[in-house]
């Protein structure tokens, strides 16, 4: 049914049908749980909720390259896509939305989508942007040191490239050649600043040449370009190489966060202009191209993916709140949790 | 006289300056477009143009550093950091940079920067939209610490920051800018730097605070009176960095009694120096121990509802409970 | 036993920790070729290799972001701090992220690191190679401020440091690195993390102190002891953060009058919090005011001799005069 | 005399024979100065120094092409060559040397080569790197705000090129295309740390097209390259087409400060090497070539010199010591000093 592998795009990547409707379905229950987490938000039962809608493309498409229980993947708050690849389910990350005691990511401590798990090799994330940036350096260089076969994926924003730390990070990793791929999701705004108020280049790739590493740019949009750029500077990391800086060029179909307007700073006509060019439709579009998904089975599919998250949303309101008897529990190492 | 909220207070006070003056510009993430992400400089890039509104990249560390820059050659400029709490990466430039180039260039130099930043918690912000930072800055020799508590408190203090030679960094607390109203006198006045003010008269207690604690220790002390007829003085001390000792050893000296009281955690914070100059200053004029209220020794108050409320409010009427038994002791 | 200065104790400890454990990497400026400024890690490339001996580029945020993503990762970075001075830039990595990745993790993320930083005055060093920091980390919640003053302990704390499954500060007095010399076991002892000790026992009044000034402290204390029969007992706090507050409290109870003595300026100091503990917590067996020496408010020690000098010793011998003071107060 | 200006590489831009000697005598006066401070420093009557030798090629050429009382100048501390030709004088550099009551820069407060001169456009410096990077962005943004037609120099070392605020600066500079030239003097060593473990480049310039601004390679050690270099990114400076980054390959003879033991971590024989192309003496072999200067009016020169920096460190030494009574002062405003 499907064309002759090598001759798509996708038989190129060597990626199988099943692949590619996994990755459909991750993409699907990114987007899901977006809208899900946002209408949360306007019931009142969620006071804070970062969308991802829009980045979700580039999200999947990068982490899709990643190894389970072997690479390390250092993700930023915008990455629902990419924790998901990881291994967070809906369930988890609604405790988190739902600050429960069982959020495994910071047990209702932190805001939502601050991922973190140790189990998954997903590391603890903070809201200051960018501090991840050298923690992915370091991570990869002890990888290294330990012999082991790791690649450290880490994702950001545009905006954090202004920052000191990504600076000081990407030319740690350079020097050292360490196997980190750095993925930055180009949304072109920084909540309202524009990129032209960020810096004075095009692209953010530009900056690569300047610490010594190669610098690709991708359509954010389109997940088998984002696969496809990922796992080539996963291999290059993997072979020794060293890092590289992939600059994916993406959109924020909604507000930065619940607690933001955004018709203050850009056009409706903007955003409509950008939903035009959405992820999930532009891969759904292909898989019906390359007939990987008919009509029925997306229905099918779109159906599971919505139970799941209802479920999941059911099941998490359920758990129990974080005790307040906790609140003193581990500044510093307590026996017996965490290492 | 106009009663506003906090926000109101300080936004009027700023547009004031900045169309009195054109040296005055501000600088910092989302301030232009977006207006601020607390909507404090909205419309403001519109009226007074992209050159004194500055939509900033996201660079801590650059937006007090340009600053610097400016003071020094001539502007006033009023940084932004959008939460306290991303102080952090500028703390070389504004340690080792403004808080210093009076000192290092024996006064040849001088660094007049406003550095406006939204602090404390109890709005939900999780560990990085809720902290306090006033005792790490307060330590910096060279640097003023203001933190304002009521509106037109809020208002004089800033114009007086505006027109200090020095720098000064300018703390408001995120829940009272909608939280607390009050009256503002429609004049250019100014409140001085340095000064605290007796909020609350009393005779049986000083309750030292500042901040948003102010309004819940003004809360507890009414009732405290109204319950107990237990009259409690409360100073709000206003600036941290100079202290105005004067003011809270007068109080301290005609109570005989001190309890102080800050949001941030209580090791290291604000709330040590203030005690040790009582016990330094006024120790023979004690009847009881200091008491110091803090929050507890954790990074910061968590997201979750009960964990907030519990760094908050560790027991139900805590600060009433303890000026009775401070009072009583 | 034997006889060391305080570098090559510390120097000793880390090297021997280094061999014992491949985990151990030390990662800073200049602690390659050059062997550290202060010649600590002369000829650790050689016998460790450049991976473990790791020459940074001028960058102290990457520094310790960088040993943070080792520590995540299972190595136990020490993070070298060329001089305290420079570990500003670094603010944001320690406060924000070091300090905080249990906390958020709700203790599933631990950070062994330890960052090792020369501080303190009194070697020409001026305004930007004196500093004291102690204050500034001692008020995050999440990280350890230890401050050893002697060989032995600084061999033992580095241990325990080393040891330590959170984040430590270690604060090295750079000039008591080759002026302070002391007998140190040749074994591999640890010093126990947040127990202070008292250095000299006395009954009449009680100095809390650490790092250089300590010894500045025993040596007035030998001569007030000598001259006038005065017998102060000397507390040496050893870590900043998590506070000894018992040993303190014990030492206070008995002598009834307590001064706290630090390098560090006054305002908003460490002292502060010593002070602010013991005015709280052994009020009643206090017989006069407590009393706390720092350094002026001032950025900190200019270049000029004269200038150093008067910043370290206001006037002739100062604290002596100051525990005789109190002691016949 | 000299060859018909156009003809020669000064002529053609524009130096006339006098400003050439002035250049020279600015040269003869930054390395007499030099070895005549760590004369001070052996003999125990000046504790610190920051030795210049091997820069003052990068440092007077590129200083030249700014305007005093116009211009403003954002060194650092190696940078003697700089303030030389900004207009501080042999004797006042000693008094800070000595650490003086009447140390211009800082009262003897600082470190010696803290520059510092309100009077002279020179900007206070401090120890930690990189720091003056956004300060002489904001200066820039200033001066334009006010309509002046001022350029901002800012010099530095490979070193700080690492640290978070020199992207931030140059970024900042950038995107408002602000009159601002960054100086590099790359010697190849920060401290004891080689270039090849401070970056995975070869020319600090690359960095610059990742900020969207010109970066620019010469030669140190030729002053008239280091000139025109300079003049050019100044002239597109005023003209309002934004900042340059000039990155000048130059070479530290002595070691780091007077603290510090070179022979650690690099052969004589590279500082051998590095001596065999000396700014000064590339500079008077074409003072000579070109005629501007024979050798009898050399030594007359040089005696000259010599005997200016003689004066001035004997006068310095005479000066009143810092006053411990100041020690208070200036930590805020004063009323009658500054401003
Ligand atoms: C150090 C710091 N400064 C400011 C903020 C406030 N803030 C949160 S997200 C954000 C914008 C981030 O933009 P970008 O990196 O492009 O990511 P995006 O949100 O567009 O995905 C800002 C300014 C912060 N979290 N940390
Ligand atoms: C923030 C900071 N970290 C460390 C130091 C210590 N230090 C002083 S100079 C220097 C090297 C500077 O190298 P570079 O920028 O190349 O200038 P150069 O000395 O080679 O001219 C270092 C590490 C410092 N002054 N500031
Ligand atoms: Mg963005
Ligand atoms: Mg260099």
């Amino acid at each position: 049914m499907a064309a002759p592998l090598t001759d798509t795009p996708h038989g190129a990547l060597g990626l199988s049908d099943d692949e590619l409707l996994a990755m459909y379905r991750t993409l699907l229950v990114a987007r899901t749980l977006d809208e899900a987490a946002l209408r949360q938000n306007r019931m009142g039962r969620a006071p804070f909720v970062v969308p991802a809608a829009g980045h979700e493309g580039c999200q999947v498409g990068t982490a899709w390259a990643m190894r389970r229980g072997i690479d390390i993947w250092v993700p930023y708050y915008r990455d629902v896509g990419v924790v998901l690849v990881a291994g967070l389910t809906p369930y988890e990350i609604f405790l988190g939305i739902f600050a429960k005691a069982d959020d495994p990511c910071s047990g209702g401590r932190q805001m939502p989508s601050h991922w973190g798990s140790r189990r998954l090799g997903i590391i603890s994330g903070s809201s200051p942007i960018a501090t991840q940036i050298p923690h992915a350096a370091g991570i990869a260089y002890a990888a290294r040191y330990r012999g082991e076969d790791t690649v450290v994926g880490c994702w950001f924003g545009d905006g954090a490239t202004s920052e000191g730390d990504w600076h000081e990070g990407l030319n740690f990793a350079a020097i050292h050649h360490l196997p980190v791929v750095f993925v930055c999701e180009n949304n072109r705004y920084a909540i309202s600043v524009p990129q032209h108020k960020q810096m004075a280049v095009r692209d953010v790739a530009d900056r690569a040449a300047g610490y010594g590493m190669p610098g690709v740019v991708v359509d954010g949009a389109d997940v088998l370009a984002c696969y496809a750029a990922m796992r080539e500077a996963h291999e290059r990391a993997r072979r020794g190489e060293g890092p590289t800086l992939i600059e994916c060029k993406t959109d924020r179909f909604l507000p930065h966060t619940s607690d933001d307007d955004d018709r203050t700073y850009r056009s409706p006509e903007e955003v409509e202009r950008a939903r035009g060019h959405d992820p999930v439709a532009v891969f759904g579009a292909y898989l019906r191209e390359h007939a990987v998904l008919g009509p029925e089975a997306e229905d099918r599919l779109r159906a599971e993916v919505r139970a799941e998250i209802e479920r999941a949303i059911a099941a998490a309101w359920e758990a129990p709140e974080a005790d307040p008897a906790t609140l003193g529990l581990h500044v510093f190492h307590e026996p017996g949790r965490g290492r | 006289m106009t009663e506003k909220n906090l926000l109101t207070a300080i936004r009027d006070a700023l547009h004031d300056e900045m169309v009195a003056d054109e040296r005055i510009v501000v600088l910092g993430e989302d301030v232009g477009a977006r207006g601020g992400v607390f909507r404090l400089s909205e419309g403001w890039m519109e009226e007074f143009g992209e050159r004194r509104v500055i939509d900033m990249p996201l660079a801590e560390s650059a937006i007090v550093g340009v600053a610097i820059g400016m003071a020094l050659h001539g502007l006033l400029p009023v940084a932004e950091i959008q939460f306290a709490d991303f102080i952090h990466p500028a703390h070389d430039q504004i340690v080792s940079e403004a808080a210093r180039i009076r000192y290092r260039s024996n006064g040849d130099f001088g660094c007049p920067l406003v550095i406006r930043a939204p602090c404390g918690g109890g709005v939900h912000g999780a560990l990085y939209h809720s902290q306090s930072i006033e005792a790490t800055y307060a330590h910096v020799p060279g640097i003023k610490v203001v933190m304002p508590a009521t509106p037109a408190d809020a208002a004089g203090l800033l114009r007086s920051a505006l027109r200090d030679p020095d720098p000064v960094l300018f703390l408001e607390h995120k829940r009272a800018y909608r939280a607390v109203r009050g009256e503002v006198p429609d004049t250019a006045f100014t409140t001085p730097i340095g000064v605290a003010e007796v909020k609350r008269p009393g005779t049986d207690l000083t309750v030292v605070t500042y901040g948003y604690e102010l309004h819940r220790c003004l809360e507890a002390a009414e009732r405290l009176a109204a319950d107990e007829g237990i009259h409690a003085e409360v100073v709000d001390v206003r600036t941290l960095a100079p202290l105005d000792v004067r003011t809270i050893l007068d109080s301290v000296t005609r109570t005989s009694r001190a309890l102080i009281v800050h949001e941030d955690h209580r090791s290291y914070g604000a709330g040590a120096e203030i005690a040790a100059v009582i016990a330094q200053e006024a120790f023979w004029d004690l009847d009881a121990p200091l008491v110091r209220i803090g929050g507890p020794d954790v990074p910061a108050m968590p997201f979750a509802a009960p964990l907030e409320h519990a760094f908050l409010e560790p027991e139900p009427d805590h600060i009433y409970r303890a000026m009775l038994a401070l009072a009583t002791a």
